[in-house]
């Protein structure tokens, strides 16, 4: 039992990365995708932030009086992380915006039968 | 009581991604994506990120949504029936998410304070950089002194994605007559409140920006907060009116700008004979250096990042009107 | 006699290869003048031929040549090494060379053919890169040149440009380079990885500490890698680069390019096995019986064609097979007979297909049920052709003779009388395919009463072709009567040199 | 300070039970326009009392302050956002329940 | 001064000179400047590798932190030989880029152009130099999306869904990659690479770090285009502009294949990868298989580039084969096999490119009669093409031959020959290109409008690069002791990594 509560989180956590990932490449329509891909990394995220918890611990701003602080590495990477994915999905949306004038559709099986008619 | 909550945080997360597989409305799929962004916000508050729940709430939550509504009003909110077997990305799933789950069976307890995850490199930025680095957030002493150098590259991607989507979109000023078409223009409560808010935000922005020494914050979010007070000026006035507060030109400088200043500091101390970003050796003292090193490299941060923000959205909106205007 | 005696011994390889390369050059820069190019043709083949005279000189002085030109892998060098066997085919090739820039002389011009300097400038690279592969110091450097050859000579095989020559040349080209790469890169790097070495070595770099098994697969990957050899089924490139000018086809198809793979056989045996080592491996009788079955398939295949060049390659293909066979019958007589086939059929079979090409420019004839009484209109032609067949065949008092022998005796001597039977009917159908052709053209007496075509304007060949084809018939004279130098040279290889010599009194006495 | 206590926490489950009722609301009215108006409710009343609730529990120092800060900026916002949706609707060309069914009888009639 | 920050000038230049350029504009000017911080990136590179050569492993304390505190940049003969080749490679194509982009990108685009590549150089390098596993991240992400920018900076509309999929793909490959530092850093509580190393106990073999290591693997794999997860490969190659084309196949999967031989020989132990996980005989029948699928799918397809581009895919194959072997040689070989691919690919992508200037297409019908139109170019890209064959004296040969000897040292005879009929497959499909310009005659359109050939500055970095296949193939002294030095580096690296935990203990 202490097992799975310990574990809990990490699981969701997964479970949350496969409902992302499932849709980033089950899903038609591109703009899905994206979405897909942010709920995928999102929980990559919270897969990092997991780890660096302290039980009991505080945020990691010195403040008198505490004496256990979370740990501020997962917190530095993920920031960074979390700026590489709206830059990524910018790129992304932007595709799809650009995709959508030179075919007139964003559903993945409509323009590849535009191109392989070509 | 925090795991409690986390835990229902937890389901109701795992619930809104349930949702979006199912969904075929796309706006409502983006709405549910920044009410997960937000959720997610909230557990990495209760997990102590405080810096990381900011930067999710402001950019994930924020300009992720506004930009991909941009790009729904541009496709179309319906996903069509999906005509591909789900069967094969099912199997790939399943065999990945079993991995997963077959690597964290030998993962140590969650917030066990002994995990080795907290053993090795942490305790001395826990430990030591209040005195090496001078400022009591960890977090942005982390960031900006001891791994400035992926702050810089982070800086950078920022800076690719604007290049990637100039290189797609293409920003175009509008014409007068088209101008009086966009923006909210009967809607005078807004108009006020608006001029009302957009200083407030931008003071705040300020705040973050400088503040993020000793509370959560710096210039990631500092960057997308200013930015949000652009993005709403454009859209309370219009496009053509924002374009006359900021013009796309002086945005791409200050894109630029940011990404220089931000390296210069490094050059500087590497002219002052320490090596690439030792901000020990900007200034005679090893503290102050530290401080004058962070505040400007912030700096450049927030600067680059409001402009990539809102080059990015007048790309996204400029084409939302030229179609329009179509 | 030497022209070289100041020149430092090794440089003289360096020269062999470079003298064809800087004609190549030449010949580009003067393409445009065409009486010019092609004196620097001329020049350049006799200067070469003086070259390996005066290595061969070196070499009866038991001057030691090697250079090494850079190291390619730590350990593995791009060198070279002068030794009597490269020698023998470089004498051949360099002086067949001269000949045949005359004869192509006449033959380019009377056929008006596209692209000559192209042509020129690929037939000096081929030879260059001959030369490198006679005197080559280890099997890496042989097989970079035996690639290099093959490229070389694509544009010679193609040079037609039409659908014909670019089918022949797909198939030149699949064939030997897929060969090339699959198994002889392969055979090369098996070598290499059991051995730690790629020299040649005089008796052998294997010994009995190796593998049998593994020996055994590397022989078969060598005889099939060498697919310039010709053994069934690599033979079809053969046939199909018969779209190439005759001149390419006489000194390439019938001397360089194809004894240069046979010759690569022949020292790979030599130098690489050795013919102690060879004689304990299963896969020798192997090939000896599939080179003997390719002698007897393609004589056969031979006589079904009725298009000279076409009927001449494959007599090609069965000659050549008799090198292999010399080769894999481990005895030292047979290989000396196996290195004396290469110059003697070179000079029989180069003598055929002047004949064709002499035939083919004349009358525009290429198919021998066409040639009936022609020997009338072109007799010297046609007796050189009689010439070159007779030392085909292998009856004195032609070249062809003794190199048979030889490799009659070697067989004898290995008790492999299957091969000896073999080389018997073979000779037979070699009387059977290639004799009947002067025959008809001279004494054509059952079509007399009815031509459907007239000789009337039919003359002999151009001057330049007429002496070639005269040399040639006239070395297959002298080289009956005078093979000694030959013999020599070839008893200075190690390992083939006594037998020889025993067999050579055995030889007087008869 | 169990005063305190005490109005705070009807503070905060009153403004719960509007959160939640704006919540049912949303769900369970008919249209547009009774949507937002359960929705703004949650915004405007709710966080009114939630906030007020929290403020009582501070000590009266910089949070304090922040909450105010954030209290203010709430009753500015919030209500011009209903305000705005609302009017993009009747922008948009749609009608109130009451129209709607009017329109209907002018058809009908 | 400079030699002191010899490590880090490599990334920064093109670093800095992305932004200056991105302000310059559309200028000609804009073009020198890109090129000339380029050819700087790429002499300090050169400096960089005599100095790795000379001294072994360069560490560079960015911050002054030493790590693993801070972010430190490790220069070994590895990757300051595979630096040397992508530097090289984007001066040149940068070179060639001036005239050929004026075909294929919109001119208010071109300084776009030059930043996105840029950005991409300093990505790559910075992938190559730093030794810290989530810098790697950040750098892999400033170079994947310079590239989808330069993908999908075609005119053709192809480009645009090619460089979605690449985003795609590309993204999904950088989070497994995050997942699996993730897990490690879970495990270990560090994310240097070499203290990682220190800090794995293989022998106390957790599930945990297993995993981690199969994502980071797979998600590497995503990015080298490993068959099968090759799919977002052949459409960017075919439809992105020539230049890129050209770049990003002689270097991007080039980088992910260092980064891959990276973490399993330095941050995993290898025998733990190999021997207990048996890692290389999935990667050797994934390399095996990508060798055969992928030269035949090119052999069949009718656009020169895409041949290219499931060219690119086979010889990746080599490249997975020769580190699967699990030996100094094979190593070598795929050192050696990533700089020559480079100056292969390269140039066989810079003749198509060229071909493109003037027909507009190509399509393998576009190539008939070229060879008597386009001498120079189409010699280049024969040449180039016998080099991919694997012909003696081109640098294919040398890495044939390194992969065949590593194959036989372990007795795998059948892989050897697997290897050379893999070759043939190559002499197929570039046969075919060569046979349509030297041999067919040019279509009607064609023959009409005198094709000319293209200008110098297009022509010289393509010859420079045949040259050096040729140089290269017959002078092997510079790579085989880089290659050489690297692998052995590579394997000692397991010792040092043991040495250094009793220090640290």
């Amino acid at each position: 039992m202490n097992f799975i509560l310990d574990h809990y989180n990490y699981w969701i956590t997964i479970i949350l990365m496969m409902a992302g990932f499932y849709i980033v490449i089950s899903a038609n329509n591109l703009v899905k995708k994206i979405v897909g891909l942010n709920v995928f990394q999102v929980s990559v995220f919270l897969l990092y932030i997991t780890m660096g918890k302290v039980s009991g611990g505080t945020a990691p701003i010195v403040v008198d009086g505490a004496t256990q602080y979370s740990n501020p590495l997962p917190h530095v990477l993920i920031l960074t992380a979390i700026v590489v994915g709206v830059a990524t999905t910018a790129v992304g949306l932007a595709l799809i915006v650009r995709i959508k004038g030179a075919y007139g559709t964003v559903e993945e099986n409509e323009f590849k039968d535009q191109d392989d008619a070509i | 009581m925090a795991e409690l909550i986390n835990l229902v945080l937890l389901a109701m997360l795992a619930l809104t991604a349930l949702r979006i597989i199912f969904l075929k409305d796309l706006f409502a799929v983006i709405m549910l994506f920044g009410i997960f962004s937000f959720l997610s916000a909230l557990i990495f508050i209760n997990l102590d990120a405080v810096d990381v729940a900011f930067t999710e709430a402001s950019v994930g939550a924020g300009i992720s949504t506004v930009l991909m509504l941009g790009t729904l009003a541009l496709t179309g909110r319906k996903e069509k029936a999906n005509s591909h077997s789900s069967f094969l990305p099912l199997v790939v799933v399943c065999i990945t998410g079993a991995a997963l789950i077959y690597g964290t069976l030998d993962m140590p307890d969650f917030g066990d304070p002994d995990n080795p995850v907290h053993q090795h490199v942490a305790p001395r930025y826990i430990e030591e950089s209040p005195k090496e680095v001078g400022l009591p957030n960890m977090v942005t002493s982390v960031l900006a002194s001891y791994r400035g150098f992926d702050t810089l590259g982070e800086v950078v991607v920022v800076f690719a994605a604007l290049i990637a989507v100039l290189s797609l979109l293409s920003i175009r000023k509008e014409t007068e007559q088209d101008a009086s078409e966009s923006g909210l223009k009967s809607h005078h409560v807004l108009h006020v409140v608006a001029k009302l808010v957009i200083p407030l935000i931008i003071l705040f922005a300020l705040y973050v920006q400088f503040h993020g020494d000793f509370g959560p914050g710096g210039g990631f979010q500092a960057g997308v907060i200013a930015a949000a007070a652009l993005i709403l000026y454009a859209l309370v006035f219009g496009l053509p009116n924002a374009f006359a507060v900021i013009g796309a030109k002086f945005l791409y400088c200050m894109a630029s700008a940011g990404v220089l200043l931000y390296a210069s500091v490094g050059l500087f101390s590497m002219y002052k004979g320490g090596n690439f970003l030792d901000y020990n050796k900007i200034a005679a003292e090893p503290l102050a250096g530290q401080h004058y090193g962070i505040i400007i490299i912030e700096l450049g941060v927030g600067i680059t990042v409001f402009a990539v923000m809102l080059s990015i959205f007048y790309a996204f909106s400029s084409q939302t009107a030229r179609s329009n205007i179509k | 006699m030497n022209l070289w005696q100041n020149v430092e011994p090794s440089q003289l390889i360096t020269l062999s290869i470079l003298v064809p390369l800087i004609g190549a050059l030449l010949v580009i820069l003067t393409g445009k003048i065409p009486n010019l190019r092609e004196a620097i043709t001329l020049v350049t083949a006799t200067i070469l031929f003086s070259i390996v005279l005066a290595i061969t000189d070196f070499t009866f002085q038991g001057e030691d040549m090697h250079i090494q030109v850079i190291e390619l892998f730590p350990g593995l060098d791009i060198s070279f090494e002068v030794e009597p066997l490269g020698v023998l085919f470089a004498l051949v090739a360099s002086f067949l060379w001269i000949i045949t820039s005359i004869y192509a002389i006449g033959y380019m011009r009377g056929h008006n053919e596209q692209n000559q300097t192209r042509f020129f400038c690929c037939f000096a690279l081929a030879i260059s890169s001959v030369m490198a592969i006679c005197f080559s110091g280890n099997l890496l450097t042989l097989f970079i040149f035996y690639e290099v050859l093959t490229f070389s000579t694509y544009p010679l095989v193609t040079h037609a440009g039409n659908d014909a020559a670019k089918k022949g040349g797909r198939i030149y080209l699949g064939i030997l380079l897929s060969t090339s790469i699959a198994f002889l890169l392969l055979a090369v790097l098996g070598t290499y990885s059991l051995t730690g070495t790629l020299d040649f070595r005089a008796g052998g770099i294997f010994d009995d500490s190796h593998n049998k098994v593994i020996l055994g697969g590397l022989l078969v990957l060598f005889c099939y890698g060498i697919g310039k050899a010709a053994i069934m089924p690599f033979h079809r490139w053969l046939p199909a680069a018969m779209v190439a000018p005759t001149p390419v086809s006489a000194l390439l198809h019938a001397v360089a390019v194809v004894k240069a793979g046979v010759f690569s056989i022949l020292k790979i045996v030599i130098y690489i096995f050795g013919l102690e080592e060879l004689k304990t491996l299963a896969t020798t009788d192997i090939m000896l019986y599939i080179g003997a079955a390719t002698i007897l398939l393609s004589s056969c295949i031979a006589m079904t064609k009725d298009n000279l060049k076409a009927r001449l390659a494959y007599s090609t293909v069965s000659q050549l097979s008799y090198i292999v066979v010399g080769a894999l019958l481990a005895s030292s007589v047979a290989s000396a007979g196996a290195a004396l086939h290469i110059a003697t059929h070179a000079v029989g079979k180069i003598t055929l297909f002047f004949c064709a090409g002499a035939i083919m420019v004349a009358s525009h004839k290429k198919n021998i049920s066409e040639m009936v009484g022609l020997g009338r209109k072109m007799p010297i032609t046609m007796v050189a052709f009689a010439i070159g067949a007779i030392s085909i065949i292998g009856l004195p008092p032609m070249a062809g003779t003794w190199s048979k022998w030889y490799l009659t005796i070697g067989a004898l001597e290995a008790d492999k009388l299957f091969i000896v039977a073999t080389l018997m009917v073979s000779s037979l159908l070699n009387i059977a395919y290639l004799l009947p052709i002067p025959i008809k053209a001279f004494f054509n007496t059952s079509s007399g009463e009815q031509k459907p075509w007239s000789w009337a304007d039919t003359k002999e060949a151009p001057l330049p072709m007429l002496i070639a084809l005269s040399v040639t018939s006239l070395a297959c004279f002298v080289l009956f009567f005078y093979p000694q130098p030959l013999i020599d040279l070839i008893n200075l290889i190690p390992g083939v040199s006594t037998e020889v010599e025993m067999t050579n009194n055995l030889n007087g006495d008869g | 300070m169990l005063f305190l206590d005490v109005i705070s926490s009807i503070l905060l489950i009153s403004g719960v039970f509007f959160g939640l009722s704006g919540a049912i609301g949303i769900f369970k009215f008919p249209d547009f326009f009774t949507r937002i108006h359960a929705a703004s409710i949650t915004d405007s009343i709710a966080t009114i009392l939630i906030v007020g609730g929290l403020l009582l529990q501070t000590s009266f120092d910089l949070n304090t302050v922040k909450l105010i800060f954030i209290l203010v900026f709430l009753m500015i916002t919030s209500p011009t956002a209903s305000h705005a949706l609302a009017k993009s609707a009747r922008h948009g060309g749609l009608l109130t329940m009451a129209e709607a069914k009017e329109k209907k009888q002018e058809k009908t009639g | 001064m400079l030699e002191q920050h010899l490590a880090a000038l490599p990334i920064l230049i093109p670093l800095l000179a992305a932004p200056i350029t991105f302000i310059l504009g559309r200028s000609w000017f804009t073009w020198l400047f890109a090129t000339s911080t380029s050819a700087l990136a790429c002499f300090f590179s050169w400096h960089l590798l005599a100095a790795a050569l000379s001294d072994g492993v360069l560490s560079y304390a960015l911050g002054g932190w030493p790590p693993p505190w801070g972010i430190e940049l490790r220069v070994d003969t590895a990757n300051a030989f595979v630096l040397l080749a992508v530097s090289t490679l984007s001066t040149l194509v940068l070179v060639y880029a001036k005239d050929s982009i004026e075909k294929e990108i919109e001119a208010s685009k071109h300084s776009l152009f030059y930043t996105a590549h840029l950005l991409c150089l300093a990505g790559l390098s910075g992938m190559l130099l730093t030794g810290d596993a989530f810098n790697l991240f950040v750098f892999l992400e400033v170079s994947s999306l310079a590239t989808y920018t330069l993908v999908s900076l075609a005119s053709d509309r192809r480009c645009l869904t090619a460089a979605f999929r690449y985003l795609v793909m590309g993204t999904i490959g950088a989070t497994f990659i995050l997942i699996g530092v993730g897990m490690l850093y879970m495990m270990t509580g560090t994310l240097n690479m070499l203290d990682l190393a220190s800090r794995i106990d293989v022998y106390e073999s957790s599930r945990t770090i297993n995993t981690g290591m199969a994502f980071i693997i797979v998600g590497v794999s995503i990015k080298l285009a490993l068959f099968p997860l090759h799919m977002w490969l052949p459409p960017a190659y075919t439809y992105a502009p020539s230049a890129v084309s050209a770049f990003l196949a002689s270097t991007a999967t080039k980088v992910a294949v260092y980064v891959m031989i990276r973490f399993i020989f330095t941050v995993f132990e290898v025998e733990h990868v190999f021997e207990e996980m048996r890692m290389d005989l999935i990667l050797m029948v994934l390399a095996i298989v990508a060798i055969f699928k992928s030269s035949y799918t090119a052999i069949v397809q009718s656009n020169v580039k895409t041949v290219l581009a499931y060219s690119s895919v086979a010889q990746i194959g080599y490249m997975i084969l020769g580190l699967s072997l699990v030996s100094v040689t094979g190593l070598m070989a795929s050192f050696i096999h990533i700089f020559n691919h480079a100056l292969m690919k390269g140039a066989l992508f810079m003749a198509v490119g060229a071909v493109f200037y003037r027909v507009g297409s190509v399509d393998i019908k576009a190539f008939r009669g070229l060879g008597k139109q386009m001498p120079l170019t189409m010699a280049a890209f024969t040449i180039a093409g016998l080099s991919i064959i694997g012909v003696p004296l081109t640098v294919g040969f040398i890495s044939k031959w390194y992969l065949v000897t590593a194959a036989l040292e372990q007795n795998h005879w059948v892989i050897a020959a697997l290897v050379l009929a893999g070759s043939l497959l190559a002499v197929v499909y570039i046969g075919r290109v060569i046979e349509a310009a030297y041999f067919q005659e040019p279509t009607e359109s064609q023959a009409h409008n005198k094709i000319k050939e293209v200008p110098w500055l297009m022509l010289t970095p393509m010859w420079v690069l045949v040259l050096a296949n040729i140089y290269f193939g017959v002078d092997t002294s510079l790579t085989t002791e880089a290659a050489n030095a690297a692998s052995e580096w590579l394997f000692q690296n397991t010792e040092m990594a043991t040495t250094r935990q009793e220090v640290i203990k």
